[in-house]
């Protein structure tokens, strides 16, 4: 029960993302010197000039895998840490980037380099859970913070991470925040939607927009018909499901409606 | 609950009239002693419940109207406070807190030692214009909750001031469920609202007696104003159109499985909005919290609701994956087990999982279609 | 109206380990000295054992001893468990009870006991074990049906052969080793011929909720009354009071109601669909 | 070894306490440099393709995410562009929050570079942990800044990263003026902490290295340079950000066909914290005008090492500049304006903590985006900063290697550059030729 006397040795990675999620580390402003004290932060690119190869206790993971590079880059990862946790909507669910593998690369490549050639970018972007066993995935794009720091703390006392799985409705409530959805008619997302952000968007009058993806047995089709009785076109409706989290299941299953990109517009 | 009926006897004889300026008297007096005052208040064009320190902050001028998943509430130009539905959250929050913290550890000479929650010397808090449905709810909660310490502390000090219902939302239904709309036997002073937003306070206890008197509040109440009182109070209770379908509930609870529950199911979102909303709801998880500072342990118990996946998690799985049977211990627990658990029905009729249910599915009708 | 509980506290005892014993791989048996004897448990009752930081979970007794030292038989299944199973002598631990109600022993005076294992039900058992052993239960006859999966995840093997022999013992397993030497299959196979009169059976039946509905079809199909059954479920359990809901059956708080049941008891409830 | 003679590579494989992941390129041949390339693995992302097609009210949200560090900046931005091409022009009272939501992303992006990134290059450490080791005191008076800057940012926008309070046309809630008020001391706070901050970095030791680059910013009417319309340069520069494409363009330079942007004939220009001040020195609150004098700041500063000071006198002002909105503050009634899409393009910059970042984005009548294009701060100066780090190489080739690398990194982390925020940058400096031994 007692703690190891050695400090775990951890390392942050990064993939493809904003660096949003690992400079959550950074925005512990009261606990990050403490926390350093606890863990030997071995490798972290943002935060230090100091490496080490490794091996490492535990790996946290930010962004998705979008290039054969990162393929290889995260088995050597998993080879060197004993545990590894994925941080944010990119790691666990693709992110943004993910949304290229509802299109087509190529026409993307040309429509942002004059020299598509050069890219070498794999044709989908995936989580980091498609290429390797992973111990624990934190959600929200971008995480937050009271929970990046209970998955450190459950992690040194050696219990699973207290983090929530249902809705954000539950904690919208907890929160004692009036339903936005049905108090004023505003599509909100919340009912589909894994919590951790504590309700923001509704604390802020605005429908949740999904960005800590879906919860423990979300049923996105169960809140579509709501959500166009309540004035959301099809359209928009794919777009909300498709944003952070589009390509987590079961959001990405989400029926996409005619039209919705340009082409399919202008040829309806 | 048997004065809770909805055509129960007049006022007490006793009962003493108030114009709108003296709730303020009386909510300062209930301060001045002490006490953190909860009411009705509008939040975000919402009436909700919070600390209200005059009667300034009642939802006084505004109007609601609640329908199976909707809510909205607007300003109008009556003059009464309380002629509303049930506010957007229930009073147990106040009794049995979000989260609450059941023991923490420290060390002493290195030896770890438990520290039970600081019983913390709170104020007593005071309840401000309860309605029948909510009240009875704590009835309710007192038989699930008589163990929990924090609980009985916070109910203990408890002074109620009721509210008679004077007017009905569509999703009331709490005739149908026995307790209301005029306040059961927990309440220490009931108020009834006239249509000028006066009011008849109704002493029901000796403690509620001593606060009218300390609030010099003693002008006798005229029979006119109590008959007009009990004729507002009489017609809010018709207004109901809800009803609880006792035969459906029969069927449910001699059959579980012959009902037709995928009907409902199907449109259920599983989010967990009716168990939150629920004033009789009680469910907890109890959890470990490790402080990053002391490496030292807390216990807290923080509300959990039957709709969600890990609620009957055991190792290996859940015990209830699908919607459908999440759906069914709700409805099941709400309507019949609870009778068997706690010789009363778990629901109370106040119809907030009505309202604030986002797919609107009705508890009242939810497996009759 | 649901069992009122003995016991109504969310806060521990503390108690130390005093001794483990490894019976398993993923498996080990800790002996506790509680810091303030609580209750002397029943058999078939369990406490909410606390690893500080880490989680605390229901456990059954495994020896009941006198309150102030009991055993636990825990098997590594997750991080409260892990934390529990790798504590060392001398560590300290919360433990809450006893909870529940435990084996209806009234009613064996006179009666053939079986007692039905599977895997790690053994453990709520094996205070029962002992007292039949010892021939203070007051049975005409008693017998112990234990099956495993393998050899290796057979619980108490030593004392199973020795001080219980008596008890003779008829052990199956799933999967047999060349050096196995009891039955292959499962432990219904070994009913038939332990039963005798089925009019004076009892039995108290533990292990995963499919073993037990097994058994008890088992039992009833030879004319073993469902009221002479008894079998003890496993919900999620995290207040043990009756109070943090999670345990629900049907209308039963299981940590209080249960987690003993009779089988009259239990079948129709077990028999709505859950999932 | 040193590289006087010889052909070699100085690589470092993933530049540390940059935003983003990059790398550093540098040849040698003959002793001369012959190339140097500032790699960025950031594998591309795409966003200007996947904009296509979405609703004229999504970019607030979606281009927030191509930067943690300064999302504010990609949201303000993208609510400008979207207003221009409809038409919209929110009021005073917007405007106003919207400076004090940036002043919370100056300060938070600030402290982080100044304290935690920058830093520790003075010192001769690795982090801002081992700098604790050696002033705990400036270290934690970096983090509880960088803290109130965050809670600027929670307050206004819900939260640090990625806030979700905006949209076009405003905001989804404007604050009460009580929350607001209640926060002031805070920021009374942080004005203490900044300055103290600015007259601590003031007196490090900075090598000599002034810089001849054309300096760029936007102007903000009377105000120092947060939003704004106009984009001046030291060299005559004064442009509508409509006209941003006829006078910036993004090439390809002859060592590689990295996106670039560039003046047209004019070439390398630099934005960010030294082209404001050098630019709109006069236009900072008077605390910040006595922390700058304090610190020996001039008219200008061109010396990307002093460039922490100047960071350090920018969070000075935000903290003024916060709490001179927050005294004027009147909630804005609605909080947001109604933006109805209409065809056409708009255009919109704003003043990110790493300079000037410009959106372009071409809607139709529906208010679905047609085309976008997204330059970022450190697409801006790019060329510059490999400009400069070609000039620090040579003129120190006799260095150790180590300390060569070191040093050069430094150079690259003087301009703070978020390589998360290169929407699109190409990593082509795969060197194919025969490799020397360094
Ligand atoms: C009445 C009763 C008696 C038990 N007796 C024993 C025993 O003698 N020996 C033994 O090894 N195990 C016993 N168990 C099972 C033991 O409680 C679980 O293995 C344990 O809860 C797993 O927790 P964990 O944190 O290690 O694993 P995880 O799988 O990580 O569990 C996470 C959480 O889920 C809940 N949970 C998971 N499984 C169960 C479960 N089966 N029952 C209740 N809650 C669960 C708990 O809240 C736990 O904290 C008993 C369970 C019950 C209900
Ligand atoms: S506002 Fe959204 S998240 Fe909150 S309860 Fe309503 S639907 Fe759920
Ligand atoms: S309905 Fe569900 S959440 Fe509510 S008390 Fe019953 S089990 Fe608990
Ligand atoms: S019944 Fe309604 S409120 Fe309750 S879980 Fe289902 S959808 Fe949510």
């Amino acid at each position: 029960m007692s703690r190891e006397p050695r400090r775990p040795s951890v390392a942050i990675w990064k993939f493809a993302s904003c660096d949003g999620c690992q400079l959550t580390l950074l925005d512990c402003e009261d606990e990050l010197l403490r926390v350093a004290e606890l863990i030997d932060i071995a490798y972290f690119l943002e935060g230090s000039s100091a490496t080490s190869d490794g091996p490492f206790d535990l790996s946290i993971v930010e962004g998705s895998i979008s290039t054969a590079e990162d393929i290889e880059r995260i088995q050597t990862v998993r080879e060197k840490s004993a545990a590894v946790v994925t941080i944010g909507a990119c790691a666990t669910a693709g992110g943004i980037q993910a949304l290229r593998n509802f299109g087509d690369v190529e026409e993307l490549m040309r429509i942002v380099y004059a020299t598509p050639d050069f890219l070498s970018v794999l044709d989908t972007v995936t989580p980091i859970t498609d290429h390797i066993d992973v111990d624990f995935e934190l959600r929200g794009c971008p995480i937050d913070k009271r929970q990046l720091l209970e998955v450190i703390g459950s992690y040194l006392a050696g219990r699973r991470p207290q983090i929530a799985t249902d809705s954000v409705c539950i904690e919208c409530k907890m929160a004692g925040q009036p339903c936005v959805l049905v108090a004023e008619g505003t599509p909100c997302l919340g009912p589909v939607t894994h919590g951790g952000c504590g309700a923001l968007c509704p604390r802020f009058g605005r429908g949740c927009y999904g960005c800590f993806g879906p919860m423990d047995s979300a049923r996105p089709e169960v809140l579509a018909p709501l959500l166009t009785t309540m004035g959301m076109p099809e359209d928009e409706q794919y777009r909300v499901f498709h944003t952070f989290n589009a390509w987590s299941e079961p959001f990405r299953d989400q029926p996409r409606p005619v039209p919705v990109t340009l082409s399919e517009r202008s040829t309806s | 609950m048997s004065d809770s009926g909805a055509t129960a006897a007049l006022p007490d004889p006793a009962a003493v009239s108030l114009a709108i300026a003296d709730l303020d008297r009386l909510i300062s007096t209930l301060r001045d002693d002490g006490r953190v005052v909860i009411g009705p208040t509008t939040r975000d064009s919402v009436m909700t419940l919070d600390e209200i320190a005059g009667a300034g902050q009642l939802p006084r001028g505004w109007l609601d109207e609640q329908s199976p998943g909707k809510y909205r509430a607007t300003p109008s130009e009556t003059a009464t406070a309380f002629a509303h539905g049930p506010p957007s959250m229930s009073w147990k929050r106040f009794l049995h807190e979000e989260r609450t913290l059941v023991i923490s550890t420290s060390r002493t000479n290195g030896a770890m030692v438990i520290d039970p929650a600081p019983a913390a010397p709170e104020k007593p808090l005071a309840f401000f214009g309860i309605q029948a449905c909510d009240l009875a709810a704590i009835g309710v909660l007192d038989v699930a909750l008589a163990d929990d310490a924090a609980y009985r502390r916070r109910r203990d000090d408890l002074l109620v001031v009721a509210a008679s219902c004077t007017d009905s939302v569509a999703t009331c239904f709490c005739v149908s469920a026995g307790t209301g709309p005029r306040p059961g036997p927990l309440a220490d002073i009931v108020l009834t609202e006239l249509a000028d937003g006066s009011l008849i306070a109704d002493a029901r206890t000796e403690r509620g007696a001593a606060v009218l008197t300390r609030a010099g509040l003693d002008t006798a109440a005229t029979e006119a104003d109590c008959r007009s009182a009990a004729a507002l109070v009489d017609a809010a209770a018709a207004r109901q159109t809800r009803h609880l379908d006792t035969e459906a509930i029969a069927r449910a609870a001699a059959a579980p499985d012959d009902v037709g529950w995928d009907a409902v199911a199907e449109r259920c979102l599983t989010c967990g909005n009716c168990t939150m909303v629920c004033p009789t709801c009680f469910c907890t998880s109890i959890s470990d919290q490790t402080r990053l500072d002391d490496g030292c342990a807390e216990r807290w118990q923080i509300w959990a609701s039957c709709f969600s996946l890990d609620f009957a998690y055991v190792h290996g799985g859940s015990v209830r994956t699908s919607p459908t049977s999440r759906y069914r211990q709700w409805y099941l627990h709400k309507l019949v087990t609870w009778h068997d658990q706690f010789d009363s029905s778990g629901c109370v009729g106040c119809g907030r999982c009505i309202t604030w249910c986002p797919t609107g599915i009705d508890i009242t009708e939810a497996i009759t279609s | 109206m649901r069992s009122e509980p003995a016991v109504t506290t969310l806060v521990p005892t503390m108690a130390t380990v005093e001794a483990v014993r490894r019976e398993l791989d993923d498996t080990v048996t800790l002996s506790l000295a509680l810091s303030e004897p609580s209750l002397t448990p029943t058999p078939g009752q369990f406490a909410m054992l606390w690893a500080p930081g880490v989680g605390e979970v229901a456990i059954s007794y495994s020896g009941v001893g006198d309150g102030s030292r009991v055993d636990h038989t825990i098997r590594d299944v997750g991080a409260t468990t892990r934390a529990l199973t790798t504590c060392e002598p001398g560590a300290e631990l919360g433990s809450r009870g006893p909870f529940g109600r435990g084996w209806d022993l009234s009613r064996l005076p006179g009666r053939r006991l079986l007692i039905i294992a599977g895997g790690l039900g053994l453990a709520p058992l094996r205070p029962v074990v002992e007292a039949a052993t010892a021939g203070t239960l007051g049975t005409s006859s008693a017998q112990l049906l234990v099956g495993a999966r393998s050899p290796d995840a057979m619980l108490y093997r030593d004392e199973i052969s020795t001080h219980w022999a008596s008890l003779e013992p008829q052990l199956t397993v799933d999967h047999a080793t060349d050096t196995w030497k009891g039955g292959v299959g499962p432990v219904t196979i070994a009913l038939g011929s332990a039963i005798g009169d089925p009019a004076t059976v009892e039995a108290i039946v533990c292990g995963p909720e499919i073993m037990m509905r097994v058994v008890a079809r088992e039992l009833m199909d030879r004319d073993v009354a469902p009221d002479a059954i008894q079998v003890s479920l496993e919900r999620n359990m995290q207040c043990g009071v009756a109070r943090c809901g999670h345990c629900q059956l049907g209308p039963l708080f299981t940590c209080v109601d249960g987690p003993v049941l009779r089988w009259d008891e239990a079948e129709p409830l077990l028999a709505v669909r859950e999932r | 070894m040193t590289h006087k003679a010889g052909a070699g590579r100085l690589d470092t494989e993933a530049l540390s306490r940059v935003e983003g992941e990059g790398g550093m390129h540098v040849r040698i041949v003959d002793g001369k440099v012959d190339d140097v390339k500032l790699r960025i693995f950031e594998p591309p992302r795409f966003y200007e393709g996947f904009l296509r097609g979405r609703a004229h009210t999504e970019p607030p949200d979606i281009t927030a995410r191509i930067c943690g560090i300064c999302p504010v900046a990609y949201q303000m931005s993208a609510c400008a562009a979207i207003e221009d091409a409809c038409g919209v022009e929110v009021g005073e009272s917007i405007e106003e929050l919207r400076r004090l939501l940036y002043c919370g992303e100056w300060i938070e992006s600030h402290t982080l570079h100044v304290h935690l990134l920058h830093a520790p290059d003075f010192f001769g450490v690795d982090s801002a942990i081992e700098l604790a080791a050696l002033d705990r005191g400036a270290v934690e008076r970096g983090l509880e800044l960088k803290k109130i800057g965050n809670e600027v940012l929670e307050v206004i926008g819900g939260r640090a990263i990625h806030p979700v309070n905006v949209r076009i046309g405003g905001f989804y809630r404007a604050p009460a003026r009580s929350t607001l008020q209640a926060f002031r001391p805070r920021l009374d706070r942080a004005l203490e902490l900044a300055v103290a901050a600015t007259d601590w970095v003031a007196g490090l030791d900075f090598p000599d290295l002034d810089t001849e680059h054309e300096l760029v910013c936007l102007v903000d009417g009377e105000h120092y340079p947060v939003l704004g319309r106009r984009l001046i340069s030291d060299r005559g520069l004064d442009i509508d950000i409509a006209e941003f494409g006829d006078h910036i363009a993004e090439t390809h330079v002859a060592h590689s066909t990295a996106k670039h942007a560039h003046l047209l004939d004019r070439g390398n220009y630099l934005v960010g914290p030294l082209a404001r001040f050098s630019l709109a020195r006069d236009r900072l609150g008077p605390v910040a005008t006595a922390a700058a004098d304090r610190a020996g700041l001039g008219a200008e500063c061109r010396s990307p090492f002093q460039s922490i000071v100047v960071r350090a006198v920018e969070v000075v002002h935000a903290c003024e500049e916060a709490l001179r909105v927050i005294d004027g503050y009147q909630p804005p009634e609605p909080a947001a304006q109604p933006v109805p899409p209409r065809a056409g393009t708009g255009h919109g910059a704003t003043e990110a903590p790493r300079g000037m970042l410009y959106h372009r984005y071409s809607i139709d009548g529906d208010g679905i985006i047609s085309d976008a294009d997204i330059i970022p701060p450190t697409s801006q100066n790019q060329p510059t900063i490999e400009h400069d780090l070609f000039h620090f190489v040579e003129a120190n080739l006799d260095m150790p290697d180590d300390a060569l690398r070191r040093a050069a990194e430094v150079t690259i982390r003087n301009h703070d550059p978020c390589i998360s925020c290169a929407t699109h940058f190409l990593d082509l400096t795969v060197d194919r030729g025969p490799e020397g031994e360094s």
